[in-house]
């Protein structure tokens, strides 16, 4: 068997599926995140929250409503956009325009409320939630066995990807998004309603998330807390992609999942700090990340 | 003499965090209900519970519990829940000696470079999970094994652990991987495992890695191409958060669990009615470990540290919680642990329904021997 | 030009005002003082020399947030970096006096912070906060994986020994005057840097940066040194409260701690010298009080509804609101 | 500048407006009249509160009293897209080029509030410059070029009313020019322009009328044919 | 040959991507002088003076200040040479006192920039210069004044004064008018004219009737390159300059003067 480094080709090939997968995973988090602070210029630290409450709806609404899968898959993004228009309007809104760390606090606060009242309601073991039936089992591939859902995630992350950049970057809507962003008050002189635009943009950005949170709660235990630890790793996909670039966010998310995919099979236990250091050793380099623009 | 005529009791554990479910709001409801069973009053003396979240945080438990012992005088410490917070929490009952029951943690330092003349580990350590459950899988025939070890201390003494009784039993380690503390996604580890082609996976992990690593090997079909998990911690509440569909047939070690006979299932019911839940080992052990407490001071006749600690180490326990149970002079309370198996959908008739009991392991089986102990209370 | 003005007088009134104004910090801080040499026969001392350590931390955060600009969002692994040496160093060589393990802890930290500094001086607003914490976060991997530190277990057992061999710390008494004299120094050398001819260039260097660069100011440099104090101090903290509670944890590592520092700074008024303290002691205070009281479930959601309400309604912070308060009602 | 009948059309009144940034109270009671058609310029020194007095109009300041009727209509109570809905299009003091656009985007950014704008080809005509760089980035245009962007895009609109704060600050001479002939041309058109302006040389030739802003409030109206009549004091306001 | 000017340029090239915008420029500025940079709008005025100030760096070329190669020097220490700038934005110390703004430049000749043990009082023997720059700019009642609270033509006034506290050899400004009316047009130039005695001026200036007052020596620059060279008279009747700036009445003029005074600044 031809090895690489000690690997054979065969594990490190499924190494880099299964690395690509989280990509995309890590892509469709870290696009909200981006999409947020590039329009909004908000620091979404909610955006983790955000992630576990798609999860915990998917869980709750069928073990409360029977709700299945594909239905969750529309309504917990619909729900948590919901949630996030009514914070954007009754929170965010009034510290528009102060410093970046106002925003980041205030989403913190959130968040920390959001986890906290859930982990008095759900406890922390995590709430269980079997995979749909027709995604089980999988194909199996000449270096790895893919199990059907992982290949589903792939391709739906991407797609939402694809058609969220391609809405923001190449469509009258994103134009007036990029444009609000720069300055809100000059577009709303223009006609256009900036506020509802934000609002709606947050609500899509958590949306983004919540999707994301749906696609995990097959595959991960579904817990208040499951969104803590992630957002800091997806805001060091966004920050080295470069704070606020829809493309960078996507291309660095899956390029994370691919060196973190990686490192697990070379160093596991470096797997959760790599990220950090190609952040420090990207921002040495390139001061406004991979893919951002100059200040 | 009981001290100022109360019987002050603190418990101290992770109200909000990641432990919360392991002992938490419910352990406080459990060792209330000790008090009210035991009567409200020891000898005439009032029994006061003072309860605080520990926040996972060694210097906010710390603070709480020397006012605790400083100002309101407490006399015991219950709950403890995080390795960290317990360590720190039983220097200060030592520096001030009075007494600490450790139910919720996992580690066996706690008994053994970290004991001290003033506390109890009363439930499980990690000694007898691992022990048990891995010298029984290889007795069956898993033979070569392969490791996930969350990588912290607490991994690593768990598979220093594992490693020992499967080599000592005729087993041999092909392969391991050190995960970081904590890890979603386990794909790429699980991966690694079925390529080692070990008869046996063994989680040296706890919590949400255990459980998210469970979910991942079933989604990718590790039991199904033949190999065998086994979760070397593993609690009734994430058996629980992970449903029969998924976790069956793994084998694990537990102090106790709440369908094993009658009493157990009594005890039980009362504390789902005040809880909604079925306790977990750590629930049953912080009543047991009250009353057993309460009891010593009643014959005591005093609340002072060492002489109940030394009515308690005098007094067997059989309860509803322990069988053949005493307190060595290390501090740790050794038991019967059973060795049981996640039952299968069809087995299972409610959700709360998760077990078979496969064997007993004898108390004087399960946990580390005084021989090998670093205790300094232990004199070898 | 109007020559309405002459200079001398105009010079005069300023210093008349300046004086006046110092007159009245004197007084407060005398208060202030007063209060603090007397509190531990009030209070339980332990808990207080938390609160002086937290403070101090938020002090030093301050300085370089609240007076520089600079946000960091990496600051736990100095507090940490300071608690672990000073405890490594204290358990395990026996012959060493606290004051020296103290000072080795921090000027360890320190060191970190220069390097800190100047692998991200160079960043500017959000990425040189990503920088720090991303700093942070190796730091914090490192102390995971180390033996020293105990992992997750922790450094217990740190001995607090004789300050200068003289003095017996373990009594609670005798800490509490040495931390508080320690922290009422750091607190005077922190009013002394922000008014000093260098606190000036930071003032300028936060106000606006191409300018004072336009004006031959190497502003890295400066940002660098008020980085390196910033550290140094926090490392400070970070020595004396392992040594107050005899153990350092990860807890102290973790990014939480680092956002912690920014709430307290907020809370009580960033960019005010007072702020930060009472930032601390509020903070420090609540989670306390919560954790013992019937809320004690509720900790974390209390605590973010405090976040979002000081953004929402109080974004000067306690001493920041009552400035404004009393230039607005006493002119 | 001959009258014609569609002249007293009125299409802006503003009366007795204050407005306020927060605590500083800029302006006092401003009155001013447009008529359709008319062209009319706001002069005054530095934070007189001319640039306010647009501002105010569109809605962006912290917070107005008074009234101001657009086409009749009260609009105190309307949001700043409504107000441009209404026919009025605002050109701000420094431009507001958005640089996350190329220069078309910029160009096609603000919505076609009524019919009758002006095409993209009839603009790129008017701006030959524009369409050359109709590609890169608009903020990476050079001051004049980002000014004539500004300018046109409200024309794209359809917009009636026209606001245009110091169109000519930081421009070359020769583009100034050109400048003078666009808003002739649109005057022509019979659009409304209410025009703030530091350089009195390129207002002038263009004007109906001036008002002077004061500390907050128009404190003299000039017609144009009284222009040479009340120059001196004219100078004395504007400190010349 | 080089001795006499005080600062040169050889062949300086500044490309974005691709597109040139300053292009071998040659500038020889006299010792002296008020020198003029003028040229349409994208020229590359303020892009040469962000590349003396090395607030860009060239592509190519040289810059010589006195005969020294200072190319490869950055911002603060070509600052410290004495080559100063003002913004075409006004650039000040917003939340800081005028007097403080002006502090804060004497400071750096004083070398304790960097004494964080040093107390605040130790700057109170620069108050006295403060006063006096303050005073010769009109703003000495706004010593103690916030500067967010002055008007834009003080802001102006005061960062002016800042600058020429750094005692600059050669100051660059960059539309010091801009924005300005009449009134404070005025002021400025005279400011200007009295900052220039015993220094070099280098300035950006759109609004000609300052440039004809003031300057001695006119460049201008048109699509990266210079034009033409000389002084306001030869320069202005240039008919390529004519062309491409100052359009076809020549003037350029703006701040409502009277037709008298143009004729007079026309000369
Ligand atoms: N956003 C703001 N916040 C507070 N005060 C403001 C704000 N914008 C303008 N001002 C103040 O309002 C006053 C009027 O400003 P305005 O911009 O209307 O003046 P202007 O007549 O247009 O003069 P300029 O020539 O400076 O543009 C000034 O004193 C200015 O300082
Ligand atoms: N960072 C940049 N990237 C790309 N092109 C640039 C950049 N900066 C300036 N330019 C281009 O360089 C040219 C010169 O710009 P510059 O700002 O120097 O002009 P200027 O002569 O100062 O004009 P103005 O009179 O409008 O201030 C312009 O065409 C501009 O688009
Ligand atoms: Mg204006
Ligand atoms: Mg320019």
């Amino acid at each position: 068997m031809t090895m690489i480094f000690g690997v054979p080709l065969a594990v490190l090939s499924g190494q880099l599926l299964i690395g690509f997968i989280n990509g995309a995973f890590y892509a469709l988090l870290s696009l909200g995140l981006a999409i947020i602070f590039g329009l909004l210029k908000i620091i979404n630290f909610a955006h983790g929250a955000m992630y576990m409450l798609g999860a915990l709806l998917t869980v709750v609404m069928f073990n409360t409503l029977g709700v299945n899968y594909w239905v969750a898959l529309f309504m917990a993004p619909l729900l948590v956009g919901v949630f996030g228009v009514l914070i954007e309007y009754f929170l965010l809104r009034r510290i528009a325009g102060q410093d970046h760390i106002y925003s980041l606090l205030l989403t913190f606060g959130v968040a920390l409320i959001i986890q906290g009242v859930l982990t008095n309601i759900y406890g922390v073991s995590g709430l269980r939630y079997a995979m749909p039936d027709m995604f089980k089992g999988g194909i199996k591939l000449d270096f790895m066995f893919l199990p059907y859902y992982r290949a589903w995630v792939i391709v739906v992350a991407l797609l939402v990807c694809f058609g969220t950049w391609f809405m923001i970057e190449k469509t009258k809507l994103g134009a007036y998004l990029r444009a609000g962003t720069e300055d809100s008050q000059l577009m709303q002189g223009f006609g256009i309603n900036v506020p509802l635009l934000v609002s709606l943009t947050y609500g899509f950005g958590v949306a983004l998330a919540a999707f994301a949170g749906v696609l995990a709660a097959p595959i991960y235990s579904v817990t208040p807390g499951m969104g803590a630890n992630t957002l800091i790793v997806v805001f060091a996909v966004v920050v080295i992609g470069g704070m606020g670039s829809i493309g960078g966010a996507i291309i660095t998310g899956i390029m994370m999942g691919v060196i973190e995919g990686l490192t697990k099979t070379f160093y596991p236990p470096a797997s959760s700090a790599v990220i950090f250091l190609v952040m420090v050793v990207v921002l040495m380099f390139r001061p406004s990340g991979l893919f951002g623009k100059e200040a | 003499a009981i001290s100022d005529n109360t019987v002050k009791i603190g418990y101290l554990a992770d109200m909000s965090g990641t432990y919360r479910d392991l002992a938490g709001p419910n352990g406080l409801k459990a060792l209330q209900m000790a008090i009210k069973d035991f009567g409200g009053t020891v000898n005439g003396a009032k029994i006061e519970v003072l309860s605080a979240d520990d926040r996972n945080n060694p210097d906010a438990s710390s603070s709480t519990v020397r006012r605790w012992v400083e100002n309101d005088k407490v006399d015991m410490v219950a709950g403890l829940v995080a390795s960290s917070v317990t360590i720190a929490v039983s220097k200060i009952l030592e520096e001030n000696d009075r007494l600490g029951i450790v139910s919720g943690s996992a580690a066996s330092s706690i008994t053994n470079e970290h004991c001290t003349p003033n506390h109890i580990h009363y439930v499980y350590d990690t000694y007898p999970l691992a022990n048990g459950t891995a010298s029984a899988v290889v007795k069956e025939g898993g033979k070569s094994w392969y490791l996930m070890t969350a990588d912290y201390a607490f991994g690593h003494a768990l598979e220093a652990d594992v490693t020992r009784v499967v080599e000592a039993n005729g087993g041999e380690i092909v392969g391991s991987v050190r995960h970081p503390f904590p890890t979603q996604d386990f794909s790429s580890f699980v991966l690694q495992a079925q390529a080692s082609g070990a008869d046996v996976v063994g989680l040296a992990n706890a919590g949400s890695d255990t459980t998210n690593a469970i979910t991942t090997a079933s989604e990718f079909g590790v039991t199904q191409a033949g190999q065998t998990l086994a979760a070397l911690l593993l609690f009734l509440t994430d058996v629980h958060a992970l449903g029969v569909d998924t976790a069956q047939g793994i084998q694990l070690t537990t102090g106790w669990y709440w369908d094993m006979n009658d009493d157990t299932r009594e005890w039980s019911d009362r504390f789902m009615k005040e809880t909604g839940v079925r306790p977990t080992m750590v629930h049953a052990g912080i009543y047991s470990s009250t009353l057993h407490y309460l009891n010593a001071v009643a014959a005591a006749g005093s609340d002072d540290a060492q002489t109940v600690r030394k009515q308690m180490m005098d007094t067997p326990i059989n309860d509803m919680f322990a069988t053949n149970g005493r307190i060595r002079e290390d501090g740790r309370m050794v038991h019967d642990m059973y060795l049981a198996e996640v039952k299968t959908p069809a087995e299972s008739k409610n959700e709360w329904d998760l077990y078979k009991i496969l064997r007993t392991i004898p108390a004087d089986e399960a946990y580390r021997p005084l021989s090998e102990s670093k205790c300094k209370l232990v004199t070898n | 030009m109007s020559q309405s003005f002459n200079p001398a007088d105009v010079r005069k009134a300023i210093i008349d005002q300046q004086k006046a104004q110092d007159r009245r910090k004197m007084l407060l801080n005398g208060v202030l003082l007063l209060l603090l040499l007397a509190a531990p026969f009030a209070m339980y001392p332990v808990f207080l020399m938390k609160i002086l350590c937290f403070a101090l931390f938020a002090v030093a955060f301050n300085l370089l947030f609240g007076f520089t600009g600079l946000l960091s969002f990496g600051h736990a692994a100095f507090l940490a970096t300071g608690g672990y040496t000073t405890g490594y160093l204290l358990s395990n060589y026996s012959g060493l006096t606290t004051e020296v393990g103290i000072i080795a802890g921090t000027l360890v930290a320190t060191t970190l912070g220069l390097a800190f500094a100047l692998l991200s001086i160079r960043r500017q607003g959000i990425y040189f906060a990503m920088v720090t914490l991303a700093l942070a976060q190796l730091v914090y991997f490192f102390f995971v994986q180390s033996e020293f530190t105990g992992g997750e277990d922790g450094m217990h057992g740190i001995p607090r020994g004789h300050l200068f061999g003289l003095i017996d710390l373990s009594k609670n008494l005798n800490m509490y005057y040495f931390v508080l004299a320690v922290f009422i120094g750091c607190y005077l050398l922190v009013q002394r840097i922000v008014s000093s001819p260098y606190g000036q260039v930071l003032k300028a260097i936060k106000q606006n940066e191409p300018r004072a660069v336009s004006l031959g100011y190497n502003v890295d440099r400066y940002k660098v040194l008020a980085f390196v104090i910033s550290a140094a101090l926090a490392g400070l903290a970070g020595s004396m409260k392992s040594v107050v509670f005899q153990l350092a944890s990860l807890n102290d590592a973790h990014w939480h701690m680092s956002g912690e520092v920014i709430l307290m700074t907020l809370v009580g008024g960033m960019g005010t010298l007072l702020g930060p303290v009472v930032g601390a002691t509020f903070v420090v205070n609540i989670e306390y009080q919560l954790s013992q009281g019937p809320l004690r479930d509720w900790v974390n959601p209390i605590l973010g509804g405090i976040f979002v309400l000081t953004v929402l309604a109080f974004r000067s912070g306690i001493v920041g609101e009552i400035q404004k308060f009393l230039r607005k009602n006493l002119g | 500048m001959s009258q014609n009948p569609q002249k007293d059309y009125e299409q802006l009144r503003v009366s007795g407006l204050h407005a306020f940034y927060g605590e500083s109270h800029i302006l006092h009671g401003v009155d001013l009249v447009v008529k359709r058609g008319e062209l009319v310029t706001l002069l005054g020194r530095n934070g007189a509160g001319r640039s306010t007095t647009l501002k105010a109009i569109m809605n962006m300041v912290g917070r107005r009293t008074g009234s101001i009727m657009i086409n009749g209509e009260e609009t105190m109570q309307c949001a700043p897209h409504h107000i441009a809905r209404l026919g009025v299009g605002y050109c701000p003091e420094h431009r507001g080029i958005f640089s996350s656009l190329n220069v078309q985007e910029n160009l096609t950014l603000p919505p076609v509030v009524r019919s009758g704008g002006m095409s993209l080809e009839d603009i790129y005509n008017m701006f030959p410059n524009l369409y050359e760089r109709r590609f890169s980035q608009g903020t990476k245009l050079s001051g004049g070029e980002q000014q004539m962007l500004a300018m046109a895009r409200i024309l794209r609109t359809g917009a009636n009313m026209l606001l245009l704060d110091e169109i000519t600050e930081g421009l070359a001479p020769v583009i100034v020019e050109k400048l003078g002939e666009v808003l002739m041309a649109l005057k022509e058109k019979g659009l409304t322009i209410i025009l703030v302006e530091q350089n009195f040389h390129f207002a002038a030739p263009l004007a109906d009328r001036h008002y002077v802003v004061e500390h907050g409030q128009i404190v003299e109206e000039i017609h144009a044919d009284e222009l040479s009549a009340k120059q001196s004091v004219l100078d004395g306001y504007l400190g010349v | 040959m080089s001795e006499q000017f005080v600062l040169e340029t050889r062949n300086l090239v500044k490309e974005f991507k691709g597109f040139v915008a300053v292009d071998n420029v040659n500038l020889q500025v006299r010792q002296g002088d008020i020198h003029a940079l003028i040229g349409p709008n994208g020229a590359g005025k303020t892009t040469v003076f962000n590349l003396l100030t090395k607030f860009l760096s060239p592509t190519r070329g040289q810059i010589l200040y006195h005969g020294e190669d200072i190319t490869s020097l950055k911002s603060a220490a070509i600052a410290r040479k004495g080559i100063v700038r003002s913004f075409q934005i006004s650039a000040v110390f917003p939340h800081m006192t005028a007097l403080e703004n002006i502090r804060i430049a004497l400071q750096t000749a004083e070398g304790t920039s960097f004494s964080f043990w040093k107390s605040g009082a130790s700057l109170n023997r620069l108050n006295q210069r403060c006063m006096e720059l303050l005073d010769s700019v009109g703003l000495i009642e706004f010593a103690n004044t916030t500067t967010v609270e002055l008007a834009y033509g003080r802001k102006r006034a005061l960062e002016l004064a800042t600058t020429l506290a750094m005692e600059p050899k050669l100051l660059l400004l960059d539309e010091p008018t801009q924005g300005m009316g009449s009134e404070d047009v005025e002021r400025v130039v005279e400011l200007v004219r009295k900052a220039a005695a015993g220094r070099t001026v280098l300035m950006v200036e759109h609004n000609l009737s300052v440039v004809s007052k003031l300057c001695d020596r006119i460049t201008v620059l048109a699509q990266g390159a210079v034009l033409t060279e000389g002084d306001y008279q030869a320069v202005s009747a240039d008919p390529r300059v004519r062309e491409v700036y100052m359009g076809s009445d020549g003037s350029g003029e703006r701040g409502g003067k009277s037709p008298a005074e143009q004729a007079e600044a026309a000369q």
